[in-house]
């Protein structure tokens, strides 16, 4: 069974700690929240997750292997979701969804499935520049379910959407954890997810400011 | 490569729904060489000697224009970070963009590139070398332009002095370019010109993927 | 909210009845026009046969400053009243203006050489020309290089207001300025100074080429209208969706 | 206000040229009508003539191809550099006006005399417009 | 008025922060004209004759590639908005902000000019000319490309599209900040060039930031 | 005692009519809460009470005045806070605040005691590059205490705040109301102001959507 965690882990940015010490591990089938008031270091926390910014010390591993031997392989399993919906303006819906599909090499499942989980098949062939705040949105949670990663990292997943679309974003979030998966989400609001983890990052953040 | 091909697709796809893209860098070109005759005054001549410096010299403004944003887009609209995340390495997604780039504004260049040989008074064989000096050197100047553009996204972390050493990393392949067609007018073998800007275009395809790629992490950092 | 509702479809209406006519004409006129230009009037007593381009440079010539003056009138009118039509037809004109200067440019060059011993000399009327010609450009491109329609649309009709003190640069250039290129023939204050065997074929192209331009207007007009409605209907699309998801 | 410095003026007039001092190394281009009487085709390819706007003329050298309308009476444009009072040429363009008829009825015209008339009026005003 | 200063030194401060500008438009400047010896030779007189109109165009190439950015950050970041909500009239907002521009991107310019004027062998008075007819006409550039820059907020394209539209525009200025230049050099009267250039400034500064207001309204509807 | 109303107001964006014949009232000491689905065109009416828009028809009226006959007044005496926080990242959030208090020419009140209402004080000399999503939006709220406007047009305010900072921007409505000051507010979340009136958009969006 696939185990994700991380031990000592501290992250300096702008010249100052956001978070020492910090420790968690996950393993396939479980969510963890990450919790905190603002600047506590939800989003640096998940990025480092993610590869894109690396430790000050601590070591992230995957199956007790550190994933800096492997950085490929850790890409190659991991979906992120970050503050901004990448969705072309000129390309559909539907285009939008292959190209990330197409770029993971993952075998392509069906681009009109993924949007029909998140009610929005009807706006397969529509442009990007007509879709709404929320609309955008739920294509790139659309592109979490073709990517077929086990990992997910989503820093404020349900911003901008209506209950309806939030509902469905639960589901497939406990889903995906049923059949395995694994998911990371930085939130202020309580998702109401079943069974997850709980990282309160205020409790990592270092008493001197100042490294 | 499957994934490297659908990035040059998906640009090639955004350049043609955006629609002019090329038209406007051939426009910039040729209104950046049309300022010389108003310049240096209409003296046909005298056009014809600077005729090629001045094509070279809007040439490498309209690439570097139009390659300024070549991260941008996809920086702001967070597309660049899912990039980086993907699978593939990401001194190919560099090339594969750098190559849909060069298609749709380096091509429409050289392609116009005999209008402005007219326009200036260049005669056929300074237009000829025109064309193929151009059609090696603004691919130096893409890959060249692409780690600018890179270290320009992340220009935040006292990227100043990296972004003034790009721009004299263009003045070689300008002396030889120019120097190119210079010796063809001029009815002097050219071929060591043309050398050497084949051996820079080599050196940048193999060096600039790899700057650009590294700044281009630093920049999501 | 009426009247932005009703006067797109009493035009597409009218435009429906009107093109068939005009495309009539516009053959007609072409087909006259050209067989007299080549085989009916004389040649020049100087430049002899080459004379002929004449009837295709000079009538585009003057189309590529009377459609850039429509334009402008139209963009402005928009900018003012806020009408989609006044900005359609801004839109529609543009492209047609920018063929009827680069066929002026392309036809004028290819007389020079000929006439003048060179294909193209930075004299004021050439130079001013080819800024026409970007002007146009310009306006092509910033009309579409945004999201946003109405953005663009009136961006571009402001520039369209603004770069219309390029078209009296260009028709008195001649004046003002010593240049190589003739000063007019036809619009001049004192008569014409071309004969009438020549002038009449040049005055039918002329006619020619503006029905062919109201023609080409009215076709674009009616696509853009289309485009208008297919966009309005994709955003219900995405609002009903909404509603539907809702 | 004196277009002459500004660089938006094609060509000078023989009476500019005569009447200011242009530095001998600066090229510039000169235009009017070529006199009639004035051409001289000394052997090879070099022709001699004098630009005239009426009140001055100017002689010119230049070794090269004609443009096909090139004749006497008839508009031109010359661009190189003075040297000596003379014109030394490397260019020439032939410059048309504004008068378009067929072969018969220019032959018509000239028999009654009108059309030297309108030869004078024209490099009047080219002149005139110069200063 | 406190109002506007406070502009004035809010983007002095930023352009000093963030560095880069000003040494990016000189360093740009010099080296576009740098390029002419390399691509004409080394001919003493000839570069003499075309430095004015080679420095010229270079400095109006560096003008507009620097204006691309001049409301894009505010833009991007809604402090356009902010600025335009003020109690200030948005005119005299754009005005501050073109004349700190102008501090941190003409003046230096202008301060570089005599260097090009000895790199292109150009003569004393020709340097004086220069560097008078640079003060007057880079006013008028900004100016200008205020508008354009406002134009073109939010396009997909910006630089590109910003100098199809602007330099058919600068097109005047040019010539006459090098016809006065060439007069000076050749020992003619120069002042009705002068007062060409200052009246197409002065109509610049009449028209220009209140066509710039208008389109930056429209940008932020 | 000061009004803000608008009366038959209709709205036209992107070749669409958003809202029409929507009439609103305002007294000082009140705020208004804009609710309505995405894409029902809250924000657009807030750009339209700040003045950004054109209403295509209908009037708003200052104490019965039509705000068109003195724009600069209306903008005078209006805080206007949108989706995107105005903080330049090289300046130090201080730095930040005092350029627009300077810039509308108010009496200066103090900057620290606007960053200390906020909980931020700690950060006034820290520049704005190294502030998170909800560092920002608190820099941004201070501007409003700052502004001493009469009438806080705001745009989904609470994005990115953590309770504490919610509850700091409640507080802060509440005493702005208090003191006589008006608030217009889109939001999607509860905010718990006491006494609100609310402005339900999707009433007023027109049945036909085309032009
Ligand atoms: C690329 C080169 C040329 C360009 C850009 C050009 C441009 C123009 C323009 C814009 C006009 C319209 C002016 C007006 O409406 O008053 C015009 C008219 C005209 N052009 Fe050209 N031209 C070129 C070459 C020539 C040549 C080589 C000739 C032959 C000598 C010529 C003969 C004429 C004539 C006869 C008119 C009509 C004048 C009138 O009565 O309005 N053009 N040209
Ligand atoms: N690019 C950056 N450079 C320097 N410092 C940064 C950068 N991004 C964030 N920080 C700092 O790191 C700390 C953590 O920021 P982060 O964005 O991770 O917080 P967060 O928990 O996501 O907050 P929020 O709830 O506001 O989104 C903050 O104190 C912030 O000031
Ligand atoms: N700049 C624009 N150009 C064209 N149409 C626009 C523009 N901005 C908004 N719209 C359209 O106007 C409508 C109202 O948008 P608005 O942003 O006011 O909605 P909102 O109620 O604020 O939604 P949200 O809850 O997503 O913020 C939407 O349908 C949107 O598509
Ligand atoms: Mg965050
Ligand atoms: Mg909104």
């Amino acid at each position: 069974m696939d185990t994700f965690s991380g031990s000592g882990l501290a992250c300096l940015r702008g010249g100052r700690v956001v978070f020492a010490g910090l420790d968690f591990a996950l393993r396939a089938g479980e969510a963890m929240l990450l919790v905190g008031p603002n600047g506590s270091g939800k989003s640096t926390l998940l990025r480092l997750m993610a590869g894109l910014l690396r430790p000050m010390e601590g070591e992230l591993r995957w199956n007790g292997q550190p994933i800096g031997d492997d950085p490929d392989g850790h890409r190659g399993r991991l979906a992120y979701l970050g503050h901004h919906d990448p969705v072309k303006p000129v390309l559909s819906a539907a285009e939008n969804l292959a190209f990330w599909a197409a770029l993971d090499g993952r075998p392509r499942a069906s681009v009109e499935g993924a949007l029909e989980r998140f009610g929005i098949a009807h706006l397969a062939e529509v442009p990007g520049r007509f879709l709404s705040a929320g609309q955008k949105r739920r294509v790139n949670l659309a592109r979490l379910l073709l990517s077929g990663a086990s990992l997910w990292l989503l820093d404020e997943p349900t911003t901008a959407l209506d209950q309806q679309a939030a509902a469905a974003f639960r589901e497939a979030t406990a889903a995906h954890c049923e059949a395995g998966g694994m998911a990371v989400l930085a939130t202020h609001v309580e998702l109401g997810l079943p069974a997850v983890r709980r990282l309160a990052l205020d409790a990592f953040a270092p008493t001197e400011a100042m490294p | 490569m499957r994934g490297l091909a659908a990035i040059v697709r998906r640009d090639l796809r955004l350049a043609l729904r955006q629609g002019m893209d090329s038209v406007m860098v051939v426009a910039f070109f040729v209104l950046a060489t049309m300022l010389f005759p108003f310049g240096v005054g209409p003296d046909a001549n005298l056009l014809a000697r600077i005729g090629a410096g001045v094509g070279w010299v809007a040439a490498l403004l309209a690439s570097l224009l139009a390659l300024e944003r070549l991260f941008q887009a996809d920086y702001e609209d967070g597309s660049l970070e899912l990039l980086a995340l993907s699978p593939l390495p990401l001194e190919g997604i560099v090339l594969a963009k750098v190559g849909a780039h060069w298609l749709t504004t380096g091509l429409p260049l050289i392609v116009a590139s005999p209008l402005i040989a007219l326009l200036m008074n260049v005669g056929a064989e300074g237009c000829g070398a025109l064309v193929l000096t151009l059609l090696i050197g603004t691919t130096t100047l893409s890959l060249i332009g692409a780690v600018g553009a890179a270290l320009t996204l992340g220009a935040r972390r006292g990227g100043v002095l990296l972004s003034l050493l790009v721009l004299p990393l263009y003045i070689p392949t300008l002396i030889f370019g120019v120097g190119t067609v210079a010796a063809v007018i001029d009815g002097f073998p050219a071929w060591a010109n043309v050398m050497m800007l084949a051996a820079i275009a080599v050196g940048a395809l193999a060096l600039c993927p790899w700057a650009a790629a590294a700044a281009l992490r630093q920049a999501l950092e | 909210m009426l009247k932005i509702v009703l006067q797109p479809d009493a035009f597409s209406r009218l435009g429906a009845k009107a093109s068939p006519w005009l495309a009539g004409i516009t053959a007609v006129l072409l087909t006259a026009g050209v067989f007299l230009a080549l085989f009916v009037s004389p040649p020049d007593f100087r430049q002899s046969e080459s004379v002929r381009i004449m009837y295709v440079h000079v009538p585009a010539a003057w189309m590529s400053l009377f459609c850039y003056t429509f334009m402008a009138a139209a963009g402005g009118a928009a900018l003012v009243w806020r009408a989609p039509l006044a900005h359609m037809a801004a839109e529609a004109t543009a492209p047609v203006g920018a063929a009827f200067t680069l066929l002026a440019l392309a036809t004028g060059s290819l007389w020079g050489k000929p006439m003048w011993g060179a294909w193209w000399v930075w004299d004021a009327r050439l130079t001013s020309e080819l800024i026409l010609l970007f002007l146009y450009l310009g306006f092509i491109a910033l009309n579409t290089a945004f999201d946003d329609p109405t953005r663009g649309a009136r961006a571009a009709a402001t520039l369209a207001v603004v770069g219309i003190v390029m078209v009296p640069i260009i028709k008195y250039s001649v004046d003002w300025w010593s240049t190589l290129h003739q000063p007019a023939s036809v619009l001049r204050m004192s008569g014409p100074t071309i004969a009438a065997e020549m002038l009449v074929p040049l005055l039918i192209m002329a006619v020619g080429y503006t029905t062919f331009f109201l023609y080409v207007l009215l076709i674009r007009m009616a696509t853009l209208l289309n485009n208008a409605r297919i966009r309005a209907l994709r955003q219900r699309q995405v609002r009903t969706g909404w509603e539907a998801a809702r | 206000l004196n277009a002459l410095e500004s660089g938006i003026v094609f060509f000078h007039s023989p009476s500019e040229v005569t009447e200011k001092a242009f530095p001998p190394d600066r090229r510039i281009r000169i235009g009017g009508l070529v006199e009639q009487g004035s051409v001289n085709r000394s052997g090879g390819s070099t022709v001699a003539f004098k630009i005239t706007d009426m009140a001055h003329a100017v002689p010119v050298r230049y070794t090269g191809l004609l443009p096909d309308l090139f004749a006497e009476g008839q508009g031109v444009v010359a661009e190189g550099f003075l040297k000596g009072g003379v014109f030394m040429a490397d260019e020439v363009l032939a410059k048309h006006d504004e008068n378009y008829m067929p072969p018969e009825a220019s032959a018509a015209l000239k028999e009654s005399g009108f059309w030297q008339h309108m030869k004078d009026q024209q490099a009047n005003k080219a002149s005139g417009k110069a200063k």
